[in-house]
């Protein structure tokens, strides 16, 4: 069988769980002893296990990198040392032939495609919207952010009034929008809140609930990432969007290596997964059900 | 006061000191002459330490000015003072236990080479400083792992290395026994030869008849009186320092066998491997049994097998009627009565944030537990009570007991476990840093308890003070327990004789 | 009426501290006094601080009793994390609401016990034993929640994180009473002082027969207690518990508090009531920044520049300076304690 | 034998006997390949390590060396992004901010009498705060003298390398050990850590050794930052959260106590290749999930420590039995 090292981030949300659930999932399907690596959210510590990965002389390398930056030189080792590496959800910034492909969506995208909903939803109505970031300084923070605002660009309509960072957890998006919400006139000046994530959302919900205000109604809510919870909160009209990354980013991956293996073939060097957006109209709890048992 | 026409060495004009609650130096005026031997006396908390403080800069005085040479300095600190040639020893030990001997001795001035320090040079420069005290130990071993009377004498040693003009020793010798006060004597002596001025801080009277000038008296933070000790005898100085007549000093020789019968311990090959070889000791209601012995040979171990500090791993201890004793720690020693002063009260002893008041109840309270407080009534009564009956100079009872000067610390150490009534009260060198009138105090105190009946263990290096209260004194040397002395046989002589004797005798 | 003055004299400059940011804010941003009622709750930026600040209040309580013991409790957040998890497990599995807390405050006592036993009878120093549990105490959470974000709708459990007794949110009572009952607890009982004590002298306290491995572990027990109330009152705040991220880096926010609160790292004297308000100092800081608006980049700088300036106007030599400047010869003389005490 | 080499000592037959068993389950584990990532990985641990290792000797502790090492990295990248700053004029900038930054908390720290523990906490803050400030986004360096020193190593024999910031680790270990135990420098840590009033009675500068020693830990951190970044050849503000942890477990385990006084930076460079070790054997392992990494992680700290105990304990105890 072949050896593939994984090295993953860490576990620091449901949706990382259920990537590593599903990558562990394919690996076994197709008869592959993966090595799992948990880096602990610590670049270092990604770039210590694909080195110990190189000295073990694993068949390949999947690393889902925690940062774009920074992984020229190690990369460069894997090559000298004939393994192949495939990047999931995240890009590096190292040039291209230092990696075979690269699974994973686009972030930017992925924020304008939730801007685009909300300028579709609100059709030229005024409104105030206030933003839940994702950890002040990571890329999807970064580019989700970016992808919204290049989204809203030119609208009149709708202004980004307040940006606070939620740290991407549930217990800061519930704080940060209770502020936000004694801030901003009780709330009755928000109507709508952009959320780096699900998972804030699903707390800032909570706390537009004990303002006394309706979530879904009276302040609109569009998120990323599509976690079970957050279609919950869809089907009982809480919440109005959110933007899938889907967590299978090995099925693919594992599918450009098997062709790879084979008979060299190059896989293409960006491979896409499709950032689907959900709304109320495509059934939630039917969603919900689907996805409740991928280890979210 | 004699004053030659030439400037003193050191002097202090006017010095005062406040601390919240007391007023520690009153204007005092001090002066100390080039080759002489100036004693600094006074009762505990006279304001003695505080005045060595504020001469070397480790404490701001609040008023005076300090004069070398005749000319004004102002030491900040006391590396100030070192640099003004002025070597001291604080009253409490102050070196680095976590050092090595050498290294403490030449902190501050290592002998380098190419900026490196030479750790060799280091250790025969300390080695050489120590003979002068007869001193033969390890220097390259860390500090804490001897006593703390050896400590005292390196403490001493480095101040000598310090001082070029004066050396201000304040108590070094309250731990010490004959001999090594003896050799840190001779090296006083011949650095008043080399024309050095000493201030000599010191409870033992005998002592400084023996190597003092001249000495100085404060009370209550004032100046009593300077004079030059030829001229003076023992009951005016005493007369000065306290401001009344001692009573009678306590000098009654051989003390009748307290009542014989069933004795109230019994241990019987007790020790401890490495610490203290096994001994036998039986001891009666009311009698105070005295340890004597030279620096390190086990006098602090025996206490502290029997504690339970070190718990011993030979032996049993049972009481008088038969039943054996569980004494694996302090808890278990305290729950079958016993009490421990311990001699390092810095580290062993005082909790220096805690008040007065607390510290006293603190062994009381640990042993009624946590549950059952010591209503505050109750404990400020207790406290009150000590500080009237062994006179500790506090403003109240609330004062943090760090801030107290050492005597008085002792004090409250004694205090702390006299309340709680033991049955078997081990004192190790209770009268360390005490003055006279408190002194005779304590040795009356610990008289009236064995009266009551409550057995005492006495370790003291001052021989006198053994002879006059013990009924037995049981002398160790090298960790043995090698001889004991009863009745009429109890004298200064035939301890030292049983101290040095070559061959260890069977024990009675 | 002594006592009371003392006491007054003891946390006035914490009072003052919160008093001049509540202020500060409140000139920023006008409407921080509004608080009205809603869904049969008080509601407004005050009442956020106070309920906000709870967990944080909580950790710092059992942290000033650790701390007073001269050690430390940085796994406090992991247990937090360990505790919530095992009330999501609870319920989830259909424990009921008793057998669940039960369980949850069992856990955060195994906790403490396991860190007691370590500073206590294995003399591991209290940073690293302590580290221990927080390197591990996460991935126990994460055992138990598997790495998901376990979520329960149990309104009994929920009533923990969002509930209100007339019209005062549960988290702000649970603080409130568990703080005052510790302090009855400590302060009524003999175990102030011997806490004190072991802080101030380990050696002395126990050659004056204090039962020092019993307290200390006790001590690190209350801590996991603590920490176990405040997991709850997290976890059921979100209505879920998250392994990762439930109590992540509260344990620096908890010893901040116990710091500003005015009790010594090194051990001995300690305030719990003046903790407590360390904790609402830290947390009116957070509120601010989050009211006032500013870009997220900003809120460490913003954080530590307040949090530098509160410590140094109150430490000791600050206040040596203040009160030489209002002539009070008697305080004048208070640094000397500090600075020379041989 | 010394008495205080005792825990040190102690720690390097930990090492020894944990490398042995990792060996016999993975035999791939005695490489050069393993030695050389040992020693790169963890360069910039070490290097803080050491600057920790003279903080904590001296009774105090250092909480912001994790978010000086990514100030420091986003400042290269920045600087060397938006100037034509040779890199080396760059580096000596940032090691002056650094070393600054620590003598500041060094001063605090003694003038106001505040503890280290919240002073390097706020400094904590408000690196990472300067940090984001410069950047919030990872910033790349492209500069070719960065790929000049990435490419200065010593390949040893098995394809191990010996690189530029891992032979750094190891000088500065060597230096950090002389500064330690052989200067004056040194012995007023160690004097310092042993009772701050009594070693000022005695004469140590308090005010001038504590400022130093906070410098030299930001001087060190500063240092560790330029090392990082060469190992990932970019800034980003997040990088090296939680260092400073992993930099006291190391120091810890190194045999130098928590209490100050006592300690060796050679303990130190073993305390980081135990953890080294512990990871490496943790990927080798390859099968546990992200939450019993964590278990084990902590397990073998607790494993380590308690065996480094008991093992002083024992030989102690032996010889005060013997003689
Ligand atoms: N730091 C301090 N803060 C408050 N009071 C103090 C402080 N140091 C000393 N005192 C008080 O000043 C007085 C003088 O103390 P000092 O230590 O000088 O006495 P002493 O003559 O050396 O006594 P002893 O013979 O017991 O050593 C005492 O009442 C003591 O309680
Ligand atoms: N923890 C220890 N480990 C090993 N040796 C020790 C320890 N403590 C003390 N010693 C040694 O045991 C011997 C006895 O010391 P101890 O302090 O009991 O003597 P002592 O008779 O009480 O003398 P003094 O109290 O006058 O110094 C000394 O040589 C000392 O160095
Ligand atoms: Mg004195
Ligand atoms: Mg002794």
């Amino acid at each position: 069988a072949q050896t593939v090292g994984f090295s993953q981030i860490g576990s620091e949300s449901g949706w990382r769980a259920a990537e590593t659930t599903l990558t562990l999932q394919q690996a076994k399907e197709r008869g592959i002893d993966l090595k799992f690596a948990d880096a602990q959210q610590k670049q270092e510590n990604q770039i210590k296990a694909l080195r110990s990965f190189i000295a073990q002389g694993v068949d390949a390398i999947l690393i889902a990198p925690v940062v774009a930056t920074g992984w020229d030189s190690v990369l460069e080792e894997a090559k000298e040392a004939e393994i192949p590496v495939i990047l999931l959800d995240r890009m590096v910034d190292s040039s291209d032939d230092l990696y075979l492909t690269a699974v994973g969506s686009d972030l930017v995208h992925e924020g304008s495609v939730a801007g685009q909903w909300l300028v579709d939803e609100l059709a030229g109505k005024d409104c105030n919207v206030v933003e839940l970031q994702g950890t002040t300084g990571s890329s999807p923070a970064i580019d989700r952010k970016n992808g919204f605002e290049q989204a809203i660009a030119g609208k009149d309509n709708i202004k980004l009034i307040r940006s606070q960072t939620g740290d991407f957890t549930r217990t800061k998006g519930k704080e940060v929008m209770e502020s936000f919400l004694k801030a901003e006139d009780g709330g009755k000046n928000i109507c709508a809140l952009y959320a780096h994530n699900d998972d804030m959302a699903v707390g800032a919900i909570q706390a537009i609930k004990e303002a006394g205000l309706k979530p879904g109604s009276d302040i609109l809510v569009v998120s990323i990432d599509a976690v079970p919870d957050i279609f919950q909160a869809m089907a009982a009209g809480e919440a109005n969007a959110t933007v899938e990354l889907t967590p299978n980013m090995a099925g693919p991956a594992f599918d450009a290596l098997e062709a790879f293996m084979k008979d060299g073939t190059m896989p293409p060097k960006f491979i896409q997964t499709e950032s689907k957006l959900y709304t109320q109209a495509d059934d939630p709890q039917a969603v919900y059900e689907q996805k409740k048992d991928l280890g979210y | 006061m004699p004053q030659s026409d030439s400037q003193p060495l050191l002097r202090a004009r006017g010095v005062s000191k406040v601390f919240p609650g007391t007023i520690a130096l009153d204007g005092v005026d001090f002066s100390l002459e080039a080759g002489e031997v100036h004693a600094l006396l006074g009762e505990n908390g006279a304001g003695k330490s505080t005045l060595i403080k504020c001469l070397t800069g480790a404490y701001r005085r609040d008023g005076g000015d300090i004069l070398l040479h005749g000319e004004i300095i102002d030491p900040k600190c006391t590396i100030d003072a070192q640099g003004y040639g002025i070597g001291t020893v604080y009253q409490e030990v102050n070196l680095l236990p976590n050092l090595t001997v050498a290294e403490n001795l030449s902190l501050g001035h290592q002998p380098t080479r190419f900026g490196m320090i030479s750790t060799r040079a280091m250790n025969r420069g300390a080695r050489e400083v120590l003979s002068q005290f007869g001193l033969d130990i390890d220097v390259s071993r860390s500090l804490e792992s001897y006593s703390v009377a050896v400590q005292q004498v390196i403490a001493i040693a480095r101040a000598v290395t310090l001082s070029g003009k004066v050396l201000i020793l304040d108590e070094p010798t309250a731990s010490l026994d004959s001999k090594e006060v003896e050799l840190v004597f001779d090296v006083v002596r011949s650095l008043r030869q080399r024309g050095l001025g000493i201030v000599f801080i010191s409870h033992f009277l005998d002592q400084i008849f023996e190597i003092t000038d001249r000495v100085t008296v404060l009370r209550n933070g004032r100046l009593v009186g300077s004079e030059t000790t030829s001229d003076i005898d023992r009951v005016r100085l005493v007369n000065l320092m306290l401001g009344r007549e001692l009573e009678q000093e306590v000098r009654s020789h051989g003390k009748t066998h307290a009542a014989a019968g069933e004795p109230r311990l019994t241990f019987t090959g007790f020790g401890r491997k490495g610490r203290i070889e096994p001994f036998d000791l039986s001891i009666q209601p009311g009698e105070v049994v005295g340890v004597a012995g030279l620096l390190g040979s086990g006098r602090t171990e025996t206490a502290e097998v029997m504690f339970g500090v070190a718990p011993h791993d030979s032996g049993e201890a049972r009481r008088g009627d038969g039943t054996v004793l569980n004494l694996a720690s302090p808890r278990d020693a305290i729950a079958a009565g016993f009490g421990f002063c311990p001699e390092d009260r810095k580290t062993d002893g005082v909790i220096a944030d805690l008040t007065v008041r607390e510290n006293i109840a603190l062994a009381l309270q640990a042993r009624i537990g946590w549950m059952r407080r010591i209503p505050d009534r109750e404990q400020r009564a207790m406290a009150n009570d000590y500080i009237r009956k062994l006179d500790i100079r506090t403003p109240d009872a609330e004062k943090p007991v760090g801030l107290l000067s050492g005597g008085n610390q002792q004090k409250v150490m004694l205090a702390r476990w006299l309340v709680t009534n033991p049955s078997f009260l081990i004192l190790d060198e209770p009268t360390r840093g005490i003055d006279v009138g408190a002194h005779a105090e304590i040795i009356r105190l610990i008289e009236d308890l064995c009266k009551q009946g409550m057995s005492l263990l006495v370790i003291s290096s001052e021989l006198d003070e053994l002879v006059a209260y013990s009924h037995r004194v049981i002398v160790v040397r090298d960790r043995h327990h090698v001889a004991e002395l009863t009745g009429g046989d109890i004298t200064t002589d035939n301890m030292v004789r049983a101290i040095a004797a070559p061959e260890r005798e069977a024990i009675s | 009426m002594n006592g009371l003055m003392l006491f007054m004299r003891r946390i006035w400059p914490q009072l003052l501290t919160l008093a001049v940011i509540v202020g500060l804010i409140s000139i920023m941003f006008p409407g921080f006094f509004q608080i009205s009622i809603a869904n049969g709750r008080l509601y407004g930026s005050p009442i956020d601080i106070l309920n906000r600040g709870a967990p944080v209040a909580l950790l710092a309580i059992g942290m000033t009793l650790v701390i007073a013991t001269r050690g430390i409790d940085l796994s406090v957040g992991a247990v937090m994390a360990i505790c919530g998890a095992v009330a999501a497990w609870g319920i989830t599995e259909g424990y009921g609401l008793f057998a669940t807390l039960a369980m949850a405050l069992a856990a955060g006592l195994a906790c403490g016990l396991w860190n007691g036993v370590l500073v206590a009878i294995l003399g591991i120093q209290p940073i690293v034993a302590t580290l221990i549990l927080m390197v591990a105490g996460r991935g126990i959470a994460q055992l138990i929640t598997e790495g998901a974000i376990l979520t329960f709708n149990h309104e009994g459990l929920i009533f923990f994180g969002s509930g209100s007794v007339f019209t005062i949110p549960t988290p702000v009572i649970i603080g409130v009473l568990t703080g005052a009952i510790i302090t009855l607890i400590v302060r009524r009982s003999a175990l102030g002082m011997l806490i004190e004590a072991i802080g101030i002298n380990l050696r002395a306290s126990t050659l004056a027969g204090v039962n020092t491995r019993v307290l200390l572990i006790a001590v690190y027990m209350t801590s996991g207690l603590c920490a176990a109330l405040a997991g709850i009152i997290a976890a059921a705040d979100i209505r879920g518990a998250d392994a990762n991220n439930a109590g992540l880096w509260l344990e620096l926010d908890a010893i901040l508090a116990v710091v500003i609160g005015g009790t010594s790292l090194l051990g001995g004297r300690f305030s719990l009531i003046a903790s407590l308000i360390g904790a609402l100092i830290i947390q009116a800081v957070n509120t601010g920044i989050l009211l006032s608006g500013f870009p997220p980049e900003f809120n460490l700088i913003i954080k530590a520049v307040i949090i530098l300036i509160i410590l140094v106007l109150q430490s000791p030599t600050m206040r040596t300076v203040a009160v030489f400047f209002s002539k009070d010869p008697v305080g004048a003389s208070d640094k000397e304690k500090e600075t020379v005490a041989p | 034998m010394n008495a205080r080499l005792l825990p040190l000592l102690a720690t390097l037959v930990i090492f020894l006997v944990a490398y042995a068993v990792c060996y016999a389950q993975y035999p791939a584990m005695l490489s050069t390949r393993v030695i050389g990532n040992l020693l790169t990985d963890n360069a910039f641990l070490g290097i803080v390590a050491v600057g920790m290792t003279f903080v904590i000797i001296s009774g105090g502790i250092d909480l912001s060396v994790g978010s000086v090492i990514a100030f420091a990295g986003v400042f290269i990248a920045v600087m060397l992004r938006d100037t034509s700053l040779h890199p080396l004029a760059v580096f000596s900038m940032l090691l002056l901010i650094t070393t600054l930054f620590g003598a500041s908390m060094g001063a605090i720290i003694h003038y106001l009498e505040m503890p280290p523990f919240i002073v390097t906490l706020a400094g904590m803050f408000l690196a990472r705060g300067m940090a984001y400030v410069l950047s919030i986004d990872a910033v790349p360096i492209t500069h070719e003298f960065y790929e000049y020193m990435q490419r200065l190593y010593w390949l040893m024999p098995g394809k191990g390398r010996l690189t530029l910031i891992g032979g750094l680790m190891l000088l500065v270990v060597i230096a950090g050990s002389i500064l330690a135990h052989r200067t004056r420098f040194g012995m007023n840590v160690y004097a310092i850590g042993g009772g701050a009033q009594t070693a000022a009675l005695m004469g140590v500068p308090l005010a001038r050794t504590t400022m130093a020693i906070y410098a030299l830990s930001g001087l060190l951190a500063g240092l560790a930052g330029i090392v990082f970044s060469i190992y990932t050849s970019a800034g980003y503000s997040l990088a090296t959260v939680g260092v400073e942890l992993d930099a006291i477990a190391a120091v810890v385990i190194g045999g130098t106590l928590l209490t100050g006084g006592s300690g060796f930076v050679a303990g130190t460079l073993i305390g980081v290749l135990i953890m080294g070790l512990i990871q490496t054997y943790i990927i080798f392992d390859g099968s546990l999930s992200s939450w019993w990494t964590k278990i084990l992680i902590g397990m073998l700290l607790f494993a380590f420590i308690v065996l480094q105990k008991g093992l002083v304990w024992t030989t102690a105890k032996r010889r005060i039995a013997g003689g």
